[in-house]
């Protein structure tokens, strides 16, 4: 979707908080939404969906949001999609329920589970790959419904497929709860070919950009 | 049943916008409520998240993964080539990391790490990424105006240095190896990362200190 | 600029909240700020300069914002950089002045003024139209620093030129303050060269482009 | 001196929105005071502009317009060919009409305005442009699916039917004019305005009822 989220290119926002320190959580609640998004189970939760999820926030709403406020709002929302909670229960504070809990873990379980975390979205694939490394490609023209991962800012555009990393879990089908294999590709274009004489001639933006997201030159 | 709708989702986010307490504290409260009374997770497992993430993961260990490439340059080729597993020799695999790739500053060339379309970040390897990476100012200037960016973080690359900006629009995640300084010659694994800042392997720090940071 | 006031076809948002009957002002204050637009002289503001002004908000500002206050916003900021006001006289609230006061104007007087804001941005040109009515047309592929009339939808896209105005103050320019004559045209577009194929066959969409976003096919 | 700078336009709005207070009503009453104070404008005048709009300047000049073309083939010849010189034949030519466009629905056609970039308007014609027509929504949502913002407005345009959308980026401005209802022959042009809605001359009305509004 053409959505908010989308915002590569755009102008018009200040300058950038610089923080050069590392502090994990600012707030108490950042470091709670972090622990809950890893361990809330919601069994049509792709990431994808849960990315659409977030898209899916009303503009005004995204924009001003903190960022795992927004996380909070997606798992809400997919959890309600997912008919685990209403949205009455949500507003409630409670489901009324005393549901046995599974056993606390420690945080020896916890730096195990973070490390079992790690896992590819490379899937095995039949098909041959249209493009290798070198090929010119032209991205699509138009937008598309839904989830999608061609940024706005890398429509209509000529780049070079730098790398080919066989077929990964295609995100457009991802956010709808399914596995599809597709060949995945690092394209780079030249940041000329994105924004005009305005930039560098000698720099470039690259991106992970799907198959079907891209034409033949 | 599942369902995956935009616009289902769009009109029951409104719903809960407009009728939840709009601290997000209250609101990550309700869903913590939700999760413990449905026997999702225990909070004291919550706990042991977040104790993870504020002292035991974090960028300390990109940093480690970066000396180790400066050091070593079997360890090197292996991170270059396959980022994902040469981590995973060291135990540092995790959230995000499994399709890994290391790409290398030079004389001639800058990297630089932004995902466009949300904020996504190799959090295994690095931590909980820093607010300004998520902030919609970086996300939308940094594939326009790089250099003007970097400007703001106190880097001024020059013209004929080229910038190669990385937008993880899928799931590869990045990591920006720097040059290692002049002058560290002899100096231990531990030494070396402790000079590797956060934002050096993100790419809006180029020329590192030899202060430790 | 490819700001956030660029929302054709911008997703995500929702339901329209419609309005049928007429009420010129549902706030006493947006009343006063149409009246303070009518009535305080910048001499500086041309309704270029104005539109980029507003443009100029913060995006989570220009989305949250009501209509009338990005308009006080305007046009306190361009005060400001005329040096009418400095913000701090903004932030206080008043300048210290009690300078004489114009005339009180009647109803009369302002029904009078009110015709007299008619006014058309058609100018001579000495210089001939690159097009004519029918002629296809291209749009520019990149986007522009400051003010400028090409919607982000409309870029790079194929359209027809419907009609020819003559020269109309050219809107780039006119927000520097410049009065530039340039050659504007309808140009319309079928629904499908801008959305692709979810739009009907049979619509269109048509805008006013100058001719400097125009290149021929 | 004149200073057109975006990014200095940008920093002032920076510091006047965080600094001023947050209500639009005391952030509009300083731009008075100031106006005032400077000698700018006398209250009284602003009182007078207020009324000029909500009481004499509105969508009934439309509808006498639209009437007036229904019932005067001439006018209407006039109003298609150049609509701001006919509509000062009746005196209401005024803010944002000089370059006024007339364009005319029919049975396979319906036309519907917009301004997607800021929120441009025929003031002097319309009066005061609804809140709706000046959202996000409908700036952003009426170029892309404009079948679908119509039923939201009760309005079904058929799929043989084509609907031509103007979007306003220049200094043209539009007014739609609607189909005639069957069943008001020998209707007057005061009758005949009153059933012309003001959202039919922007294109959210098509057919219009024979009650008066």
């Amino acid at each position: 979707m053409d959505g908010t989220h989308d915002l590569g290119g755009k102008q018009g926002f200040g300058p950038i908080q610089v923080q050069h320190e590392y502090l994990a959580f600012e707030h108490y609640w950042e470091g709670r939404m972090w622990a809950l998004a890893q361990t809330t189970r919601n069994p049509h939760l792709t990431i994808d969906w849960f990315r659409h999820l977030v898209e899916c926030l009303e503009p005004q709403a995204y924009l001003t949001m903190p960022y795992f406020e927004k996380w909070a709002m997606a798992h809400l929302a997919g959890l309600t999609m997912s008919e685990v909670f209403t949205t009455a229960q949500i507003i409630e504070g409670t489901c009324n329920k005393t549901n046995e809990r599974p056993p606390d873990a420690t945080l020896e379980d916890v730096l195990v589970s973070a490390r079992n975390k790690s896992r590819t979205f490379q899937l095995k694939s039949t098909i041959a790959p249209a493009f290798k490394t070198g090929d010119i490609v032209h991205t699509l023209s138009h937008g598309k419904r839904g989830h999608t991962r061609l940024p706005g800012y890398m429509r209509a555009r000529q780049g070079k497929i730098l790398s080919h990393h066989g077929a990964h879990s295609f995100a457009d089908e991802g956010a709808k709860g399914l596995e599809m294999a597709q060949h995945l590709y690092t394209v780079v274009f030249s940041a000329r070919e994105l924004w005009g004489n305005e930039a560098s001639k000698i720099d470039t933006v690259s991106a992970e950009l799907w198959e079907s997201y891209l034409v033949s030159a | 049943m599942a369902n995956f709708d935009s616009d289902e989702a769009a009109k029951i986010h409104r719903h809960l916008h407009a009728h939840m307490p709009s601290d997000p504290a209250l609101r990550i409260k309700a869903l913590e409520s939700l999760a413990v009374e449905h026997g999702m997770v225990s909070p004291k497992t919550l706990d042991a998240w977040v104790e993870a993430y504020s002292e035991h993961i974090g960028p300390k260990r990109g940093a480690l993964v970066v000396a180790k490439a400066w050091l070593e340059p079997e360890f090197k080729t292996h991170l270059l080539k396959d980022a994902a597993s040469a981590i995973a020799v060291i135990g540092y695999e995790g959230h995000a990391t499994g399709d890994l790739k290391a790409v290398e500053n030079s004389e001639n060339s800058h990297n630089l790490v932004v995902c466009t379309l949300c904020s996504c970040y190799p959090f295994g390897l690095l931590g909980i990424s820093p607010p300004w990476y998520r902030s919609a100012a970086y996300r939308a200037r940094v594939v326009r105006e790089p250099r003007k960016v970097l400007t703001e973080f106190g880097v001024n690359v020059p013209a004929s240095v080229a910038v190669h900006v990385w937008d993880s629009t899928a799931e590869l995640r990045y990591l920006v190896i720097p040059q290692r300084p002049a002058g560290t010659d002899n100096w231990s694994q531990e030494a070396l990362a402790a000079i590797v800042t956060r934002n050096s392997m993100i790419g809006t720090d180029r020329d590192l200190s030899l202060e430790t940071v």
